[in-house]
């Protein structure tokens, strides 16, 4: 089943080769939404009572480096993957409608990618989990460099702004990579070497270790997200990328590098967490302030979306290294909600490009006049963004600062003033696109049927789960009790060895 | 007076009598002009018989003529590298110019020479087998180098190989004749016995003698500061030679490496472990940088080996199994990864005027996706993406690493891996990610000097081009996905030293 | 059926309503939207009857319910349920929101009739009340969060509801900023409730507070500061006041029904709701009633000096919602309470009949421009002078005994209190005087040209479309004034509803009269009997001596202002000379705008633009590209000793030979 | 006597070695070369290796050096110019033989093998001659030996291929009469392509 | 005669060698250089043979000296190739390849 999960995507990417061109979007889409289904029969068969991945499977796949292919679902995950499967459903469809160049590859490229990220997600071996951090980048970098738009303003080209991006984000994961290999061995202790997270995490390694192999970590997911001062590949990036495209890494890739924090460092190095949570919590403060800040100063649309989810990708962190239960609870809900905010914002974004011809919101304004539907989704999807009480983003990040609050409640104080600028930002991209007077050449057009398919569904989502958050907190307790149980309340004594 | 011929296992040395009679007879194809052109086959038979010997030897070591050779696992393995890399050379060198200017015959005759010193190097456990062994890989390649004698270029890197190498190899043969002088014994074993002896152990002579040594087999490997030969030689030379020394040379320097360093100076390995440490960082560094702003792909490639031999010389700092299990799989990697790389580059060579600059590429994925997808995965793999031999490779080393506590050299290979993305990554977005088509001054430069080589507008489509690429290409994604067959291959090798 | 049940069906028509007609707009035809949205507030208007009459027939002491549908966030020790919580005090408020958004909207289905928003008015408009319902009636603190977060959103939608206008949509960012402001106080509340508490629920909240909380201590006072600062955003206290006369942007029924009748008093809501921690916390609860005390003088001062009719009423209602928080953190709740219904009436109606007169100027709302409506709208004039009597509090209006009996408490509690009462008589001097500032400005005279226009022609003045804020021509698609305008004298609805709310402001007061009638606080006084001020009863004849100050001072005031604008119409030029400082002062609204703006608005774009222009460019991109330059360099040195001369190299591996031999000595024994 | 002998070979092969790399011209590099040879042979005998002495004066001062003599006389012996291109090749050149002569030698005396010190291990007469190395060669090192015939030929083959007239520049049909010489062909071609590169 | 004088005479011929090798630019030489280099090594071995008392460091002189041939057949091979190619016979004019 989760095999099927993870390969399908990849499977008719492949066999999409030999498909027409005119056809080729078409059959991705169709790729996705077998792999929507497949993910909603595992939520469906996923029991939240059970402790511990299910549907998992193991296999030796080095036994000579004691490497093994095991994948599994648990409440960290389950939603992570659904909500993988529902954006790529969403961004291939997006892509489908539209014309593209060399489709083959850009699908191809598009289901690769896929299948990587819901690897990493399901990944329950330490080196599987980097192996499919690091692929993750590989089809991006295609769909970056070749389909992305090079600047007229003379900046960065499509492929520098890229390689730059690759670079920086493998960074983090090549340093991943020996760290989680210093992690099996220094673990193993001369015995045999497993890169089992379970098995890494019952006997955690020595303190003095866990200090650079933290860092190690916590730089490779902090890049991903990106976080404050190593945002330095995403403005380039995110102007060049292609939309469809981007949604669905702006939606997923970032929660990735969160996740990687609840999976692995929570678990197998608490001591190290708990002796630099705050120096983590300073760097999400710093964030959410300057990804707020940033946001409501750029005029270019993608990277107001982008820092805003510098801001968001800044709560979640804040809310995993609050290190309680219900902060992390928080965060996770929150992942899956800024996933399905940021990738619809995208769409719009790309929908308002092609009906003002630009991209920057000084030339923008008056589109809703002709296009109440597509003003109210956006409407909606912008308070979700802002959090708004009532959405299940304001569970989230409610959750996420009340746990903060009881752990470290200045952080939490600070963490809230970003509530507000949230708003302001939001509120801006809405109106100065939507709203005040229309400047010529822009035409006020309604959301089109081939949009709407795309954007009603998510919009659905958004308020599906405004009404009953409790459908992911559920399922997700669990698992999020056994990660943080290392580091919640007093320094475990795991960490004195 | 009486003399009595040593017992010669032949069995055994069937794979080294099999090249040398090959070599025999491609020559004689030489002789006789009507037999030049089946000179090709001939080597391919020669190497394919002499693969299957090897693959029937595969079973527990033999010492071999007095304990000139050993002929265990890692002498195979490396061996096997060798000559399927020389067989992939071989097809690249159909219509290869430089073939023609030194006669098909000969220029076979030569490649089977190198072949034939290299499966010797890989079993040497003798100072004097050693040596001759080197030699005979060598001097072939001086003159492969220089063969396409029409270019200046060719010639340039044949004289500076030959020059740099032989000085190479007097240093070595130096650092030899101390390590005889302080040990008493030309064999492996008795070195290792003599220098193991009180009063001998860290004797100014012994280090320096294995100072003298390392200098040579780091010559032989391109490691920096001993690289510098390396981009030239690769850039001037026929680029299927190119490719086979790439890889081949690399890979019987190391095994002769490992078995010298690992056998005969283990008594001294606490201080040459730091050593070797510091010149592998020392060539990650300087191999990256240098690979930065090349436009010449053979000469990219070239930084790029210097890079990647400090990535291997990893696996020997640490003096351990695993750290030549690591070892023989990178090369095997390796060897894929720059195969594919390097038929590209001769299928672009041929059909552009633009020889190997990386504008021979610009527009590739659209104009030769089955050429553009074999380099794409091979710059992919050497930059160790994950689902290419490449990772796993790095993996490899990086886990030898960490377990010999040389951490930070693993870091070292992380960030040299990072920077190395910046030049790999660039032919791949020249293929992908840039307008193709031909230069309109393209007909200007043909012929204009008497270097150009004659255009082939059909290279891009020749089976005995594009198949290596596509082949080796497949090889780096297969074992990327499945690697456990490769890494028993290897860990055979290393079981037989340890 | 239970009134619980009763209060899921108040809640589910407003959205009910808001839904279809917001999914609707393409189908269902304007006249029926506006029925629909109309008949679906009045429906809730039944349901808060029926429940009234369902918990009229318990005990009164048993007079509370809770009632949750499913769990909405309940994990992890957190239990956050979808409930409710009814009882007399948000009966009462249901009552009163609905009733009136019933009549408003009654009103805007025949004033906004010919805009082109007409679906959008009515789909927001019926959210509105949906979000205050659920204010008012939400169970735990997390469910009144959100009402709280809806209604500000749903008075940003209809503020900026002709959203081509930037005035209005500047506006309407004002408002939610300021509100999200307020939330943000209420979460922190919450959070710091949930800590020392463990719960959100009101019942477990109130009940356990007193057990937890020791007087006065920082944290249940923190808890309270914290509530205030929701509360004044929501309700235009001081400081936080300044989006309220920006938010007449909106059209005149929003500014009637959101910014005058039901949602500005959602602060009072909530301090009454909360009134047991106010106990615990008196230091909090005496800030509140300065605070009250100052906006309403404050807000009395600005109005005076207020040339726009909107902008003008508005500041009237600061200065009232002043009263009420002054009201209820002193402790009388049924007072400020009632005081809240009433106003409820007149402002509404107020707001109403101005409107009338606006769309009569062809959308200009600059008093001085106006006069002699008397003669040209006579119908709308009554209401008009109906809500100004009621306002300034004249004897026997509803205002008259509303007003005074919060004062009356005040005095009877004593102490500082009693002065707190002088002052409110003050702001009750300041009301009677600008509120018949605008009633002379309007009404008497020779007509102005519209008004002139309208008694000639029998219809209204048109001239360009003007943003009234600006007095700038707006572009056309702008939606109102659409084809036409609509003045109660041409439109039932609108009259029909002026009527009603005429009526109420006239004698709603009589339900609560000293020693007379005693209905109201008799109900709402069970829901306040665990707070000890409750015990606090001015007598009747206190009260009686309070409601004669009262009715002089008006009266008074009156007076006043007739002198001042229709008897000796050059004083207040005069006057103006004389205390131009104070003048400029009351017409610059006493700098807040500004002050705002200097204090938070200009360094946070500051530090924006410093961000952008320069941290990213020097430290962000500094550290990319400080890397590729040692990077780069380093290629470069390799490249450059990598010189073609095959001696160099012969020297480089000789040289390091020589390294290498070097080491070899250093470690050899 | 021996001593005495030491001393002139030693002086012959190190004047030799000098010359060879002093000398300007190659020609008599060579026959400087060919000094320094013989003074080898003559200390080989000193190290009672006569048969190594013996191959060293028929291998190299005979065939070897006769090679060299006929190269030279082919290409004629051109005297190289006297300016340096390399920077700083002059001087460090010198400072890198010191260094390593000084390294090795430390190497050499700070070594404690007894053995130095003695003439060596006092060996039978039959040591070192032509019999007991053939026989080693023979049995010991048969390997080494077959594979330095096959080196030879290579070499041989090498040198065919290398110097064979097959292929002079101007029978190169590609290029025209105007076999230009290779310095102008290459900023030609570099011009070209650089023109074409694109930007980036 | 102390084996240490053989040996370190040969150290020296060894750096003379390598010194030439810097030094000279003409190809001819550099190869004589070499062979310089080479016999440096033979001395040591067979210096060392006599040390150690037994003959393989004879062996591998005399095999040495084939190689040198070899090496030396070859280098010169290369002259005549480069001189056929009308190119000045100078190390140092060789330098296409470089950066």
């Amino acid at each position: 089943m989760i095999n099927s999960l993870l390969w399908t995507p990849l499977a008719f990417g492949l066999l999409g080769l030999a498909v027409p061109r005119r056809w080729t979007g078409w059959w991705a889409t169709l790729g996705a939404a077998v792999t929507l289904g497949i993910a909603i029969a595992l939520l469906a068969g996923f029991d939240s009572g059970a402790s511990g991945p299910q549907d998992t499977v193991d296999v030796n796949w080095i036994p000579g480096l004691g490497v093994d292919y095991s994948l599994g679902l648990d409440g960290l995950n389950v939603f992570l993957v659904l909500l993988t499967a529902v954006l790529w459903t969403a961004g291939t469809a997006f892509a489908a409608f539209r014309e593209q160049v060399r489709p083959h590859l850009f699908f191809l490229m598009m289901l690769l990618g896929e299948t990587a990220t819901l690897g990493a997600f399901v990944a329950q071996d330490l080196l599987l989990f980097v192996l499919f951090f690091d692929l993750m980048l590989v089809p991006f970098y295609f769909l970056f460099g070749a389909w992305g738009s090079d600047r007229e303003d003379g900046g960065p080209t499509a492929s520098a702004a890229t390689l730059k991006m690759i670079v920086y984000t493998l960074i983090g994961s090549l340093l991943m990579l020996v760290a989680a290999i210093a992690t099996a061995i220094i673990a193993a202790d001369g015995g045999h070497v497993t890169f089992s997270i379970a098995e890494l995490a019952k006997h955690p390694i020595g303190d003095g270790s866990q200090r650079w192999i933290f860092w190690f970590f916590a730089v490779a997911f902090l890049v991903k997200m990106p976080a404050f001062l190593l945002h330095g590949w995403m403005p380039d990036a995110y102007r060049a990328a292609p939309l469809p495209a981007l949604a669905v890494f702006s939606g997923v890739l970032a929660k990735v590098g969160a996740y990687g924090f609840l999976r692995v460092v929570l678990p197998l190095f608490p001591s190290a967490t708990v002796e630099f949570q705050e120096v983590i919590l300073v760097i999400a403060l710093a964030s959410i302030l300057y990804g707020s800040v940033m946001a409501f100063t750029q005029t270019n649309v993608r990277l107001v979306a982008g820092y805003s989810s510098v801001a968001q990708l800044g709560f979640i962190t804040a809310g995993i290294f609050a290190l309680s239960a219900d902060a992390s609870d928080g965060a996770v809900l929150q992942m899956v909600n800024h996933g399905l905010v940021v990738a619809p914002l995208f769409v719009i974004v790309a929908i308002l490009a092609e009906r003002s011809g630009s991209e920057d919101l000084r030339e923008m304004g008056g589109m809703a006049m002709k296009a109440p539907v597509l003003a109210a989704l956006f409407l909606i999807v912008t308070l979700a963004t802002l959090a708004m009480p009532g959405s299940a983003n304001f569970v989230g990040e409610f959750y996420i600062l009340n746990g903060l609050f009881d752990s470290k409640i200045v952080f939490a104080v600070v963490a809230i003033s970003g509530v507000a600028m949230s708003a302001y930002y939001a509120l801006r991209l809405y109106q100065r696109t939507m709203h005040n007077r229309r400047p010529e050449g822009i035409v006020s057009r309604e959301i089109g049927l081939r949009d709407g398919v795309v954007l009603v569904p998510l919009v659905l989502c958004i308020l599906g789960l405004a009404l009953y958050p409790q459908l992911i907190l559920k399922r997700t307790d669990d698992s999020v009790n056994q990660a943080v149980a290392a580091v919640e309340g007093p320094r475990p004594e795991t960490a004195q060895q | 007076m009486t003399f009595n011929a040593p017992h010669i296992d032949y069995a055994a040395l069937s794979p080294v009598l099999a090249l040398t009679v090959g070599l025999c007879v491609v020559l004689l194809s030489a002789v006789f002009k009507p037999l030049e052109r089946s000179a090709p086959v001939l080597t391919l038979l020669t190497l394919g018989t002499t693969a299957g010997l090897l693959i029937w030897q595969w079973n527990d070591p033999t010492e071999l003529i007095t304990g000139a050779l050993r002929l265990d696992e890692l002498a195979i393995s490396i061996s096997l590298i060798a000559i399927l890399t020389a067989a992939f050379a071989v097809l690249l060198s159909i219509g290869e110019p430089a073939a023609e200017e030194a006669g098909s015959g000969e220029y076979h005759a030569l490649l089977l020479g190198s072949v034939l010193g290299m499966t010797l190097l890989a079993q040497a456990t003798n100072l004097v087998t050693f040596f001759v062994a080197i030699e005979t890989l060598s001097i072939p390649l001086y003159i492969l180098c220089a063969t396409n004698l029409r270019r200046e270029r060719s010639l340039e890197s044949g004289l500076k190989y030959l020059i740099v190498g032989s000085l190479g190899s007097a240093t070595l043969l130096y650092g030899m004749a101390f390590l005889y002088g302080a040990s008493g014994s030309t064999d492996f074993s008795g070195i290792a016995a003599g220098i193991a002896k009180t009063g001998v152990l860290g004797d100014p002579l012994v280090l320096v003698g294995i100072g003298m040594a390392t200098v040579g087999l780091a010559f032989k490997t391109s490691i920096a500061p001993f690289h510098q030969w390396t981009p030239d030689v690769y850039e001037g030379a026929p680029s299927p030679i190119t490719g086979f020394m790439a890889v081949a040379t690399k890979a019987a320097a190391f095994a002769v490496f490992i078995r010298f360093f690992d056998v005969a100076l283990a008594p001294q390995a606490s201080e040459w472990q730091p050593a070797l440490a510091v010149l592998a960082a020392i060539s990650i560094v300087v191999g990256n940088v240098g690979a930065l702003g090349q436009d010449s792909l053979k000469r990219l490639l070239g930084y790029s080996g210097v890079a990647q031999a400090g990535y291997i010389l990893g696996g020997l700092v640490v003096a351990s199994e695993a750290g030549v299990n690591a070892i023989v799989f990178y090369l095997a990697a390796y060897a894929f990864m720059n195969l594919a790389a390097f038929a590209v580059v001769v299928a672009r060579e041929r059909e552009t005027v633009y020889g190997d600059h990386i504008d021979g590429v610009r527009g590739l994925g659209s104009d030769r996706p089955h050429l553009a997808w074999p380099l794409t995965i091979s710059m992919l793999g050497l930059a160790g993406l994950p689902a290419t031999a490449g990772f796993i490779g790095k993996l490899y080393l990086i886990e030898a690493l960490v377990e010999g506590d040389y951490t930070w050299l693993a870091v070292f290979i992380a960030v040299g891996t990072m920077i190395s993305l910046a030049y790999y990554l660039r032919v791949v977005a020249a293929m992908w990610m840039r307008p193709g088509g031909e230069p309109a001054a393209a007909p200007a430069i043909a012929g204009a000097s008497p270097e150009a080589d004659p255009i082939d507008p059909w290279a891009g489509r020749r089976w005995y081009l594009v198949a290596p690429a596509v082949l080796a290409a497949a090889a780096t994604i297969f074992f990327g996905v499945i690697p456990q067959p490769l890494v028993e291959f290897a860990e055979h090798a290393g079981s037989s030293l340890f | 059926m239970s009134a619980t049940s009763w209060a899921w069906l108040v809640l589910l028509f407003p959205l009910l309503g808001s839904v279809l007609i917001g999914l609707g707009f393409k189908v269902i035809p304007a006249r029926a939207a506006g029925v629909l949205g109309t008949a679906s507030i009045g429906l809730a208007f039944a349901c808060g009857v029926a429940m009234l009459v369902n918990l009229l027939g318990q005990e009164p002491d048993a007079r509370h319910h809770a009632s949750s549908l499913w769990d909405y966030a309940s994990v992890a020790g957190l239990d956050v349920k979808l409930g409710i919580y009814v009882d007399q005090l948000s009966t009462f408020m249901v009552l009163v929101v609905t009733g009136v958004s019933t009549l408003i909207h009654l009103y805007s289905f025949g004033y906004m009739r010919s805009d082109e928003g007409y679906h959008r008015f009515f789909s927001y408009l019926n959210f509105f009340v949906f979000s205050m319902l659920l204010l008012v009636l939400a169970g735990n603190f997390v469910l009144l969060i959100v009402g709280w977060a809806f209604v500000g959103f749903a008075s940003y939608a209809l503020i900026s509801f002709w959203y081509r206008r930037e005035t209005a949509t500047k506006a309407g960012m004002k408002a939610f900023v300021i509100n999200v402001v307020g939330d943000i106080g209420l979460v922190l509340a919450t959070f710091l409730i949930f800590r020392e508490l463990g719960t959100f629920d009101y019942g477990a909240v109130f009940a356990r507070a007193p057990q937890v909380f020791s007087t006065n201590e920082w944290t249940i006072t923190a808890i309270c500061l914290l509530l205030l600062v929701g509360a004044f955003a929501k309700s235009a206290q001081l400081p936080l006041h300044t989006w309220l006369p920006d938010a007449m942007e909106g059209p005149t029924p929003v500014s009637s029904l959101i910014h005058a009748a039901t949602m500005v008093t959602a602060g009072v809501y909530l301090i009454a709701r909360t009134h047991v921690l106010f106990v615990l916390a008196p230091t909090a609860a005496d800030i509140a009633a300065y605070v009250g005390l100052a906006t309403l003088l404050v807000a009395g001062t600005i109005a005076i000096a207020q040339t726009d009719l909107k902008r003008a009423i508005a500041y009237s209602t600061m200065s009232q919602i002043g009263y009420m928080i002054m009201g209820v953190s002193i402790g009388a709740y049924a007072q400020g309470l009632f005081h809240l219904m009433t106003h409820a009436f007149f402002k509404a109606l107020l707001f109403m009949a101005a409107g009338s007169i606006i769309s009569a100027m062809a959308n200009r709302q600059d008093v001085d421009r106006m006069s002699g409506f008397w003669r040209a709208m006579r119908f709308t004039s009554i209401l008009f002078l109906i809500g100004s009597l009621a306002l300034a509090a004249f004897p026997l209006t509803s205002g008259f005994f509303s007003k005074d009996s919060i004062l009356a408490y005040a005095e009877a509690r004593g102490g500082m209190y009693a002065w707190m009462a002088v002052g409110g008589y003050v702001g009750a001097f300041l009301t009677a005087i600008y509120t018949f500032r605008l009633v002379f400005r309007v009404l008497p005279g020779d007509p102005c040209p519209e008004a002139q226009h309208l008694i000639e022609s029998g219809d209204l003045f048109h001239g360009p479309a003007i943003n009234p804020a600006t007095e700038e021509e707006e572009d056309a698609d702008v939606g109102f004034p659409g084809a036409h305008h609509h003045i109660a004298e041409q439109s039932k609805p609108m009259a029909v509803a002026m009527a009603v709310l005429g009526f109420g402001a006239l004698f709603a007061g009589l339900i609560q009269v000293p020693g007379v009638s005693d209905v109201l606080f008799k109900f709402l006084d069970p829901a306040f009997a665990n707070s000890p001020l409750s015990e606090v009863h001015p007598s009747v004849g206190a009260e009686w001596r309070g409601l004669a100050i009262g009715g002089l001072i008006s009266i008074l005031g009156i007076a006043t202002a007739y002198v001042l604008w229709v008897a000796r119409p050059e004083l207040p030029a005069r006057f103006r000379e004389r205390l131009r400082p104070v003048y400029l002062l009351c017409l610059n609204k006493w700098y807040f705008d500004e002050a705002i703006d200097f204090l938070v608005v200009r360094p946070a774009l500051a530090i924006g633009r410093f961000a952008n222009r320069v941290f990213e460019r020097v430290v962000v991109d500094g550290l990319v590209i400080g890397t590729e330059d040692v990077v780069g360099g380093g290629g470069r040195l390799v490249r450059i000793v990598q010189s073609g001369f095959v001696r160099g190299y012969a020297l480089l591996l000789l040289v390091g030979f020589a390294g290498l031999a070097l080491y070899f000595l250093l470690s050899s024994s | 006597m021996e001593a005495v002998l030491f001393f002139l070979a030693a002086l012959g092969a190190l004047g030799g070695a000098v010359g060879v790399v002093a000398l300007r011209s190659p020609f008599y590099g060579v026959l400087a070369l060919i000094v320094h040879l013989f003074s080898l042979a003559v200390l080989f005998l000193l190290l009672a290796a006569a048969f190594v002495a013996a191959a060293q004066v028929v291998v190299y001062a005979g065939a070897v050096m006769v090679l060299y003599v006929f190269v030279v006389a082919y290409v004629g012996g051109n005297e190289e110019p006297e300016l340096d291109p390399i920077p700083g090749q002059r001087f460090l050149a010198p400072l890198m033989g010191a260094a390593l002569f000084v390294e090795l030698s430390i190497a050499i005396l700070g070594s404690s093998l007894l053995a130095f010190e003695t003439h060596g291990a006092d060996v039978n007469p039959g040591f070192g001659d032509p019999a007991g190395i053939g026989k080693l060669l023979l049995e010991r090192f048969l390997l080494p030996f077959e594979a330095s015939s096959i080196l030879l030929l290579l070499a041989a083959v090498g040198a065919i291929v290398l110097a064979s007239r097959r292929d002079e520049p101007v029978e190169n049909p590609t290029a025209p009469a105007s076999a230009g010489t290779p310095g102008e062909s290459r900023p030609a071609e570099a011009g070209a392509v650089g023109s074409l590169r694109g930007p980036s | 005669m102390n084996i240490e004088w053989y040996v370190v005479l040969s150290s020296l011929l060894f750096a003379v060698g390598a010194m030439g090798i810097l030094l000279r630019r003409s190809p001819i030489v550099i190869l004589l250089c070499l062979e310089l280099m080479l016999n440096a090594g033979n001395l040591a071995l067979v210096a060392f043979s006599k040390m150690v008392g037994n003959q393989q460091g004879q062996v591998f002189a005399i095999v040495v000296m084939v190689v040198a041939a070899c090496e030396v057949v070859v280098g010169l091979g290369l002259i005549v190739a480069i001189f056929r190619r009308k190119l000045p016979l100078d190390v140092d004019s060789l330098r296409e390849l470089r950066g």
